[in-house]
């Protein structure tokens, strides 16, 4: 283990970055998602095309976007093209490799909720919805989720279908008709997981640094599996650290700085 | 045929109560101005239509004057919640409000299917999700030659659609940079549109493919500089990051949100966003 | 993952005989340098698709490569009929072909669609027309909400797409500017696609919204300086009317016709088309 | 009458020109409609939108094109879009206020051939077929045709149906779900013609100078019908001609010096 101090959502955002490569095509979600597409960017994967739903495409921010739109998406992108164009073109028609997600809800078989939590028409808490996860998660070539682990958030049955995974498990996904691979990794702030081959349940395969199995299954609602052949997640480098911290430091500073400095 | 009209005697011409209205933005170009412009004149009994709703609409719910929203994705972006719609459909306050829900690809389709002037917009997706069991508004449709089911949602055509662009050229035509949205095809697929620009120039002055409204396209362009903060207009001024983080706690008590919007809406004109621009604007 | 090839190994590497393959230009940037390095290849028994077939495709069905054209306006503009299809379609020389037509209406949506990765096109059109009488790929779709009766035709999609652009840069992302008829489209729905470009730099340097499309989505580009000749670039060379004049009293004469493709075409390479346009060069 | 030498193709592009307005937005068939709205431009509105299906708005030539998608078009054009685009968004949509046709066949309700004379499967003349005719001319807001006549292009019965006029008269065209007027107006080398309001045959409103009744039908197959209140069209002025020559004379010498000059 490295003698680094990180904390586990470095080690999340440094995980889910590792999955990503330099041919890849990636539908970014606000957010952790975000966060771990840069860090790639900026460390072994200078060559990967990030794609943000507001039309920009082979961008390159200096600082992570608050939004989906921010001009700074826009100033470093090969180009930006229509939100219409964006979701015919890009998302439906097949060009995007890894549609990377985050989610409120998240169920064994890596099926979403962000609309709402309790009963849809009235709510307990009404979430912002899906946005452009429903068809992320069906037009993109597969699927990569990144969120912390919760009971709230890591539950048996999820109360609304946002985006839909591995449905109930097997071929399901395949039944409804749907070509794309669908969730092929999870990387939370504890553990990386994959669908199994077969029945598609998650699957722990790799613990982080410093957790333990009981951990991972204290912030889960079903009972945990976890691979025969479990990892331990490699500790974040020094460079991927340093990358990860610089990236934060200068976001916080232009937020911050907003109405002070001038670009 | 366009005219130039003050952006209250615009509202006014062009927007009725009961109507539906589109203020389309996507992150960029939000029409700020428009819509305090529209409060202040308490058209009510609206139905709101909009990709990404986010402080305005959490305005125009919380000042009780929507009665429906077509959406599909209602949060601040990257802070959280809107607390006002909250309010408004978990607990019916200052009044409840219908809800349409709708995925992003789903909105953009259709949007583009009212700017072609098409009833329907037909597309591949809401595979396996729960939209389509409390939206009766998402449908299918086979295709003739795989027997595929596509879905297909109506088409956008807004009323009134609000738009604010970079600029416009003194014979109308208007100009967008930058991130796009869907605001080309909100003007085309609404009835009249209300455009705001940040200044009227002798010449748009940009490459021969650049998105362009002809003047025929738009029934009213008002000069509002700043009129989109705290969104932003690509080479003119950047996001108010901060003014969208501390909207959340001004949002989520009902005395504060009042007490807001007197001072910082109802109390002022569209000429306020100028200032509030000041030290955001970009060297270019 | 795009490779930069010579056009003759471009061609041999993704065009086969048999394939359906789109060349497109709306006029503007007419791959003419890579049909004539098909004709070379003698690559046959092709379904060629175009909006606007020209020259080009007067070239390849009188030579004999083609059994089936999808098309929706077959003429030589602001000349007249194409010589070599009209041969084709009414006295089966060389060969007999089976037309599918369409209006450019119909085709320009059905690249839509095929960039969009739908299966069929669906827009208003064909009404009262006898096209539907005599394609059985036109067919109709009803729209769900309205009852409208829309017309449908499949997808292009086709296995190799042909254009020609303004340039390209070193990491391979493409620039087209000007008229850019359906090319975009065409690439994106297409299995592989050869781009002929003017030149290859270090920096596309063009406006924030063109029309580019990233290295990813293209499988070659080859430098052809003049390769869309007598068709013509944005910025670098203007069309050469003349020589589609000259062509109608060309094609009108199989042996003529022959002999012409022969010393223009068997004879040749792709590196004449920089001789081609000397004396149209556009000054920037 | 003038005193003016005029021939007829000069006249029909004239009296075309006059039907177009400062409002309209024009979208522009190659050929004799090119000429009309042009010198339309010229004139008396300068102000005038022409669109031609290359995806050129607001296009103001100083030649004109050879073909719909000169270089000349997008250099003086407010913006150029897309193909998909130009037929989606700006025909589809029905923001074309004339449709500008010509045509190689018509008959007495204004429907249009351009694709085949003879049998469809094995025709005398395979004529170029209709590109965007048959959706101008059901989705622009009405349509104006410009060709000369003769007994060849006037026919009885047109071999093709490439757009829909008033097909069979009265109201054909509203009982085939076409909202749009159709056909309002033609404009040969000999006269202008209207369709009768009630039963939709074309009726000649206005004999150019110097043109007969006679001659008229000479060159019409069915019986032609002339209006009651039938006009004589004005003669060219001074400065429509002047206009109309200087033009064409630009024209033939940019295209005839096509490979001397630099732009």
């Amino acid at each position: 283990m490295s003698d680094l101090d990180f904390t586990p959502d470095e080690m999340m955002a440094i995980a889910a970055s590792r999955a990503l490569t330099n041919t890849d095509v990636c539908f970014v979600g606000i957010g952790p998602p975000s966060a771990a597409c840069n860090i790639a960017r900026l460390t072994h994967a200078p060559d990967i095309t990030l794609i943000y739903e507001s039309g920009t495409i082979g961008t390159a921010p200096d600082v992570l976007p608050l939004s989906i739109g921010d001009g700074e998406l826009c100033d470093t992108a090969l180009t930006t093209v229509s939100v219409p164009e964006m979701f015919r073109y890009w998302l439906q028609g097949g060009k995007i490799t890894v549609g990377f997600l985050g989610a409120a809800q998240i169920d064994r078989f890596a099926n979403i909720n962000t609309t709402v939590v309790g009963d849809y028409e009235h709510p307990t808490v009404r979430l912002p919805g899906g946005g452009g996860a429903p068809e992320i998660a069906s037009s993109s070539q597969e699927i990569y989720i990144t969120m912390k682990q919760s009971k709230r958030g890591f539950v048996e049955k999820i109360d609304f279908f946002t985006s839909f995974g591995h449905g109930e498990g097997g071929d399901h996904r395949a039944r409804m008709g749907i070509a794309s691979k669908g969730p092929t990794l999870l990387i939370t702030d504890l553990a990386i997981w994959k669908p199994d081959p077969v029945t598609k349940e998650l699957t722990v395969v790799s613990l982080h640094p410093r957790t333990t199995k009981e951990r991972v299954q204290q912030t889960v609602s079903w009972a945990v599996r976890f691979s025969d052949d479990l990892q331990e997640t490699p500790a974040p480098t020094e460079e991927e650290l340093s990358v990860l911290r610089a990236l934060k430091a200068r976001t916080a500073a232009a937020q911050a700085g907003n109405k002070v400095e001038t670009a | 045929m366009v005219e130039f009209l003050s952006l209250k005697d615009a509202v006014t011409k062009y927007l009725k109560s009961g109507d539906s209205a589109a203020f389309e933005g996507f992150t960029h170009l939000i029409p700020h101005a428009a819509a305090h412009e529209v409060i202040r004149q308490g058209i009510d009994e609206l139905t709101v239509i909009r990709m990404t709703p986010d402080l305005i609409y959490d305005q125009l719910i919380g000042m009780g004057l929507v009665k429906k929203m077509i959406f599909s994705y209602a949060g601040n972006p990257g802070v959280g919640l809107l607390r006002r719609v909250r309010d408004a459909v978990e607990n019916g306050w200052p009044r409840s409000i219908t809800l349409e829900e709708h995925s992003h690809a789903a909105l953009a389709n259709a949007y583009e299917a009212g700017a072609a002037g098409l009833p329907c917009a037909v597309f591949r997706g809401y595979l396996g999700t729960d939209l389509q069991r409390v939206n009766p508004n998402i449908k299918s449709i086979t295709c003739p030659f795989t027997g595929e089911e596509l879905a297909a949602v109506p088409s956008v055509l807004p009323d009134v659609a609000f738009i604010h662009a970079l600029k416009a050229d003194r014979k109308g035509n208007v100009l967008i940079e930058g991130i796009l949205g869907v605001q080309k095809e909100a003007v085309m697929a609404a009835k009249s549109s209300i455009v705001t620009v940040e200044e009227i120039v002798d010449d748009l002055d940009t490459h021969m493919n650049a998105t362009i409204l002809p003047h025929w396209a738009v029934s009213a362009i008002c000069e509002v500089p700043g009129g989109a903060h705290p969104s932003y207009t690509q080479g003119y001024y950047r996001r108010d990051n901060k003014t969208y983080i501390d909207w959340d706690t001004i949002a989520v008590d009902r005395g504060k949100f009042q007490a807001w919007m007197e001072e910082h809406v109802l109390k002022q004109d569209p000429g306020v966003f100028a200032d509030r621009i000041k030290g955001l604007e970009v060297t270019q």
